[in-house]
């Protein structure tokens, strides 16, 4: 085993990942654990101030409820979020995030972030900020994750936070989180942390599917590519219960490099066409009547918004195109009789196009220009991209954990809001569950709720800290790094170290699970429509690989962390596999299709919820009835 | 569109023990060649155009080139990002060039306060209605169902 | 300009290509030359022994009449092609090719080429051979290119060929062919051949559309990846007429790593049925009442026998399986009460199941291997794969020839057969369009047929060897050596040569075309689907992609050989935009559909034949009637 | 499943002008790295598995590894050509090994003859209907429409 020195850092409450959520959990546990004598610790395999989704910036934040200024109630975003996932949600986590995500916003502000100020044609009229939609507010974000992990840092202490540290598996000893283990990506150093609690926010999942590019476009990825599945692997292998895995979010986006289309259909007002000019929400409309009280609510749910494009894409009647021009001559047509307004709208109006890219996707901006396309000349593709697991967006996977007390029905409650099923373990953002459309702001609330029950949960408990078996550790260690030394082991064999029969290195593998997924699963390439026969056929080729990943090979950290990203996408894409094997219906088609069960099935309005046994090996998929607020 | 390192500009940040790309990207992708003292990106197939290499290189010797698998040729996006707003430069393919400015934050570098200047609110760990900082930070009762 | 010496060969024929039917012209000019003191030339790129798609070996002929023994008449193989192909092929080249074929194949048996004797259970019980089907006789075929190049080294001598030179473009002088330009891949020499007449037999081309797999599977094409398109590129630019470039072929074959169907269908009787254990052939049957008289003819045309199963996996009743356990116990079930004779049975089955792999697709033989796969025991997938331009086989794209003298109409006929519509060009094999169903065998009998017919040309026009304008030859060497160049003026700019905005290399402009054709002309990403808006917009794409060729860089000798391919690929792919745009029907379901015109429509039952003007740079799509036999 | 070069068995072809290896690859992919002496393919993603590399080395330094994106690990499909038949030796993932020995010639290398030992038949270049070694080489008359 290469001779990695091995650092244990012991503490009480340990947050692994350093993204929305994370921050807002860091916050908020750094004021309790001052208070009440307790350390925390974070742990990020990036640098905090770029790492996770947010790396890039983003041009508007998604939810603000507006309670300050009456803009909405919390309820009707918790009938906002339940409609929009076909009735699949857990109004008690969302009711609690929706209550609390304002003051995010309001610290946000207050840390530096610019918030747009109202303009005068706004479509609400009302609150402080310049509204992109009903739960949209726009902002300048370049900047947005360096100010966010900016107060966090502060609040938390240099010293209590590990960056470009890899964590790979939890550590559990009898049914308690003991702490978690992983390697740094600068340095041979393999790291044991050992806390009384840990909470679980390190992102949603990238990369299980084929993507719709082949060569360098791999990286175009619309969620990030280094969100890599490390929360439902940590609560998977905890064995801690999981929800909504089968919940894939595809977005639809600019085609190719994903510009946002958010801000086009709410903020401009924009409408997409078919290659005839058919606005497909309205010549398809017919079926939504398929889809029961979901196809009758506004907005209509974003899956069935997917599907109803993905119609006419079946039928050859693309490409589908976003009429920005359109949209803008419309806008600009107010100010037509004043020269110099519409001139200056005009303006106002190009500029927000292009921050919208500038600020979160900066590739569209690149591909417009690299085609030539100004927006208010001519239109530009739209397309459906490929599956993401990502519980805080129109996603719903992640961790099955519980609600607030004050809230939360007794099924739904044990202990402390946002513990997970295995003691001392919390879960928050994209590792949680069931709670979608948090986005960016609801993300870091809930990280600031997960980071005051943890430390509630240590305040009353008081636990020990952990010991854990050293030999467990070792065998860990071993385990972990394995990849490093069988490619030492095997390199000389071949004269080229990409072809090798005794291993395979970590971006084959990853091309391999992304091909079994796409065809078996219901990827692109299967227009996302999957059935009994395919999945248990890709379930085949899952164990086969889940096999041969024993023989993954590391030429360096950064491969080895390669590796380990790769095995964390394997546990989420057989989670996936079981849970939409096990529901037995098609709920969010444009999402995706069950051929052998094409339609909704009322009794299926149940939570499908799973769990892995550390102990046995096994594998548990079992339903949940869903309670209402 | 992959970044990539002009090799004239890059000093390969000499003297710091770890260069700014190498610290800043989210995916470990830019890396030291210390035998040339120049930067690169070891996986443009996992780059995903988030810039914030190209930000942060204090000699500006960072760019980016449209995935080759999809984007026509000839255009760029180069920013230049100041400590109150960045700016734009984009070229299109045509030759055509757009500049813009924004703003990127209201308060200065490192100045972020984590209780936002609303105290610590109700400020009661057995409290579960409020988070640190609330109401106040809210600006109205947290409500309950 | 790199300074590479230019070599200058002068000769009366030259052959361009070393395949099947270029060894067939080279066996039969060689007699006709020195019968009449003519010199001819032979070019390849590769090494002849093992170079096109018969480099790995083939297990079966796909073409042997069977005049000697009254099997067939040669009448019984054109209606056969005509029917394949939907009505749409030269019934006097598919006459002049079958008359002759049967003779190739005895000589290739006198080369020492083994063919299968006939075993006691040929379901056609005449003939010498054993046979696969109607048409087909089973080889032990894995030294069959050794041999047939053999023969053609052998007549032609070595000093007469030039292997490792790939040929870039013609030299056309006032509209007569003058020869052909390239560079060696070994040594930095550029070569001009200076001929008489040309004979143009460089293959079919693959690669222009995106591939099922996605990493290293790139390779694993079915057709060989070393087929790019230089037949058509040479006739094209050269202006002559083509034809039937819309017709692209798409082989359904065990998934993956493409073994070959034919034998499992015809020999071993073997049923393909969906995940249900449904014969689509059989459940989709009335489909074929769409498709006219087509729809009625046996067999059922390989197009329909495509699109039958699509109709299946469209509907998410997949995975497709060839039932080879079922086929291979009723071919033994004869022999059950003969213990011994079962056992010899189910050994000789066997061997020749692998065999067929292992002679022409030893992927496929490890695939089975890898996935623990007898085919006595379990089925196994195959699938559609992706869309290819192979004249010789059940596609029909290629250059407008001249028919026989003896046969063709006078419509059809402008001399010599096989001569295009350039003065002194030729055309064989892939290269010559509207001649489906060759195969090996009659892509070599064409060669003849071409070599014979230039030596005539030769012999009765005794034409001078055409003078190049040396200017003209700088220019071209120039043009081609250009990307060596720009590599080295702008390497440095960059610290890494992948990524340089100065250039694109050629394996990033291959996944470029083949992502923009997948996705707008009807490649397997898009259900092979596609519409006038979507070409229109693949155009705008490719023609972006045109001008960008200027920008390719080459390391290396391979790397300039990779640009250049991948131009060839990039006119195969215009010429393939503009004729499926031009014929406004959907004639071939299963090789691709137009959803804007998705009926067969009996108008159209004519040549969609194209031409592009080596003066003008202007392009041509036009109709020709189509005269039957 | 591309192939590769086992590092000890491979001796660079040395003393040859050419390696086997590069002389008979039909996509041009198989390279002398001539500091070393060992060969290599340049590009795996590009190679058919045809396997005229693995059959023509002298050496038998060369096999095949099932391509890494949809072949599950552990087979091997290994030839061995002789002068006038081909043994393949085929290990499942599983290890059960299945062999077979296939003809691949009834000739000696070489001695193909041309016109087959059918003659030169019609022989005249101004006849439309026959080609050389016809009729004799099609055993019946050229047909015509
Ligand atoms: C990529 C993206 C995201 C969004 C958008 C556009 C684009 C292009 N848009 S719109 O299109 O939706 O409109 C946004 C928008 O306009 N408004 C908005 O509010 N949210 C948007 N999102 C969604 C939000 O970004 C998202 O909801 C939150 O970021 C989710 O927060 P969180 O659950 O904390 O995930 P994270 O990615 O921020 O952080 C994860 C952290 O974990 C680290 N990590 C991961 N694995 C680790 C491991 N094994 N070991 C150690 N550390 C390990 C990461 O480094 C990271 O720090
Ligand atoms: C790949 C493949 C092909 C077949 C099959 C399975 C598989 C896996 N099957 S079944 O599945 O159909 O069943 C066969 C079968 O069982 N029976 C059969 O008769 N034919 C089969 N084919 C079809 C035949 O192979 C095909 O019809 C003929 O080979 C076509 O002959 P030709 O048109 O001459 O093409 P070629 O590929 O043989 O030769 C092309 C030559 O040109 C060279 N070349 C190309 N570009 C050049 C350039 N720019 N410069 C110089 N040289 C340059 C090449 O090196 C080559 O020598
Ligand atoms: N057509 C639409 N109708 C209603 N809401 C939308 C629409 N498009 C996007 N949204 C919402 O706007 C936000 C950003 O959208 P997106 O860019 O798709 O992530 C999310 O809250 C989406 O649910
Ligand atoms: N990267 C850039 N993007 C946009 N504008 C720029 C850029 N660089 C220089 N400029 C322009 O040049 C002017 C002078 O820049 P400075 O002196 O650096 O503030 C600015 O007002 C901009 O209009
Ligand atoms: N199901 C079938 N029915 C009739 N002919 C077939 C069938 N499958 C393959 N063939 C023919 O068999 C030969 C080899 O088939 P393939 O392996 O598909 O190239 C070709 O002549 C095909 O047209
Ligand atoms: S930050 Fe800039 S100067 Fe420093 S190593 Fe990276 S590219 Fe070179
Ligand atoms: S653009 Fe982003 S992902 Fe790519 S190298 Fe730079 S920082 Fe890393
Ligand atoms: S033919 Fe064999 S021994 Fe010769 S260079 Fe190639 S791999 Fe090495
Ligand atoms: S298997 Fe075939 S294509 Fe691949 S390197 Fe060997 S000879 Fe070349
Ligand atoms: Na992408």
């Amino acid at each position: 085993m290469p001779n990695f020195e091995t650092v244990e850092v012991t503490t009480d409450l340990l947050i692994v990942g350093g993204g929305m959520a994370a921050c807002g959990a860091a916050v908020e546990a750094a004021h309790w654990a001052k208070k009440h004598g307790l350390k925390v610790t974070l742990v990020d395999k990036a640098a905090m101030d770029r790492s996770g989704a947010v790396a890039q910036g983003l041009s508007a934040i998604n939810l603000y409820v507006g309670l300050r200024d009456n803009e909405n109630t919390v309820m009707d975003y918790v009938e906002y979020v339940r409609n929009d996932l076909m009735g699949i949600a857990r109004d008690d986590l969302v009711y609690n995030i929706a209550r609390h995500v304002d003051s995010t916003v309001h610290l946000f502000e207050k840390w530096g972030l610019p918030i747009w100020p109202k303009g005068e044609d706004d479509p609400f009229r009302i609150g402080p900020y310049q509204r992109g939609g009903r739960w949209q507010v726009m902002i300048n974000g370049e900047s947005y994750k360096i100010i966010v992990a900016e107060a966090a840092k502060n609040a938390l202490g240099k010293d209590n936070i590990y960056e470009r540290v890899f964590i790979v598996e939890p550590i559990v000893e009898n049914n308690r989180i003991a702490g978690a283990v992983g390697f740094s990506v600068r340095e041979e150093k393999f790291y044991v942390f050992r806390a009384k609690a840990v909470l679980c926010a390190m992102g949603g999942c990238v990369g299980v599917f084929r993507p719709r590019s082949s060569g360098e476009g791999l990286g175009r990825s619309w969620y990030p590519p280094f969100s890599t599945g490390s929360s439902a692997y940590f609560t998977i292998k905890a064995g801690a219960e999981m929800t909504c895995q089968e919940v894939r979010f595809i977005p639809v986006r600019f085609k190719d490099a994903y510009g946002p289309v958010g801000a086009w259909f709410l903020l401009f007002k924009s409408v997409a066409t078919n290659a005839f000019g058919e606005n497909y929400m309205v010549t398809n409309a017919a079926e939504l009547e398929k889809w029961g009280k979901y196809g009758k609510v506004k907005p209509i749910p974003a899956n069935l918004r997917n599907y109803l494009g993905m119609i006419d894409v079946s039928a050859g009647k693309g490409p589908i195109y976003m009429q920005t021009a359109d949209a803008i001559k419309r806008l600009a047509a107010k100010y037509e009789g004043d020269e110099k307004a519409f001139k200056k709208k005009m303006k106002h109006l190009h500029d927000e196009a292009w921050e919208d890219f500038l600020d979160m996707t900066i590739s569209q901006a690149l591909l417009w220009a690299a085609c030539n396309i100004n927006p208010e000349e001519k239109e530009s593709e739209i397309a459906a991209a490929e599956p993401y697991f990502i519980g805080s967006h129109s996603g719903a996977s992640g961790a099955w954990v519980s609600g607030p007390d004050d809230v939360a029905p007794p099924e739904y409650f044990w202990g402390y809001p946002n513990l997970t099923t295995v003691d001392g373990l919390f879960a928050a953002g994209d590792a949680s569950g069931a709670s979608s459309h948090k986005f960016s702001s609801g993300s870091h609330a809930e990280g600031r709720i997960a980071g005051k029950a943890a430390c509630k949960y240590l305040v009353d408990k008081n636990p020990d800290l952990p010991n854990v078996d050293p030999a467990v550790v070792e065998a860990l260690k071993a385990k972990i790094l394995a990849p490093l030394d069988r490619f030492q082991e095997f390199k000389d064999f071949t004269t080229a170290p990409e072809v090798n029969p005794n291993y395979i290195l970590p971006k084959q593998y990853k091309h391999r699970i992304q091909k079994l997924m796409d065809e078996y699963a219901g990827g692109w390439g299967s227009n996302f429509t999957t059935s009994k026969m395919l999945l248990e056929k890709g379930m085949e080729y899952l164990q086969m690989l889940k096999e041969d990943s024993e023989k993954l090979a590391a030429r360096d950290l950064n491969e080895l962390m390669r590796c380990w990203e790769n095995i964390h996408r394997t546990w989420v894409a057989e989670s996936h596999i079981r849970t939409i094997l096990f529901r037995e219906e098609t709920r969010w088609p444009g999402y995706y299709f069950r051929a052998d069960f094409p339609n909704m099935d009322d009794n299926w309005e149940v939570f499908v919820n799973c769990k892995w046994d550390p102990n046995t090996g096994e594998w548990e998929v079992f339903k949940r009835d869903i309670i209402r607020l | 569109m992959p970044t990539f390192v002009m090799t004239e500009k890059c000093d390969g940040c000499k003297g710091q023990d770890k260069t700014a790309c190498m610290y800043i990207c989210p995916n470990d992708l830019m890396v030291l060649d210390k035998e040339r003292m120049k930067a690169y990106n070891r996986a443009p197939d996992e780059c995903w155009e988030c810039l914030c290499c190209v930000k942060i290189c204090p000699q500006q010797a960072m760019d980016m080139r449209g995935y080759a698998d999809f984007v026509p040729m000839g255009a760029a996006c180069v920013p230049l990002r100041g400590s109150q707003d960045i700016m734009w430069t984009v070229k299109f393919r045509n030759g055509t060039v757009k500049r813009f400015k924004f703003p990127i934050r209201t308060t200065d570098e490192g100045t972020a306060v984590p209780d936002g200047g609303y105290g610590a609110g109700v400020d009661d760990i057995n409290d579960v209605v409020h988070l640190y900082t609330e109401p106040a930070s809210l600006g109205v009762a947290v409500p309950k169902p």
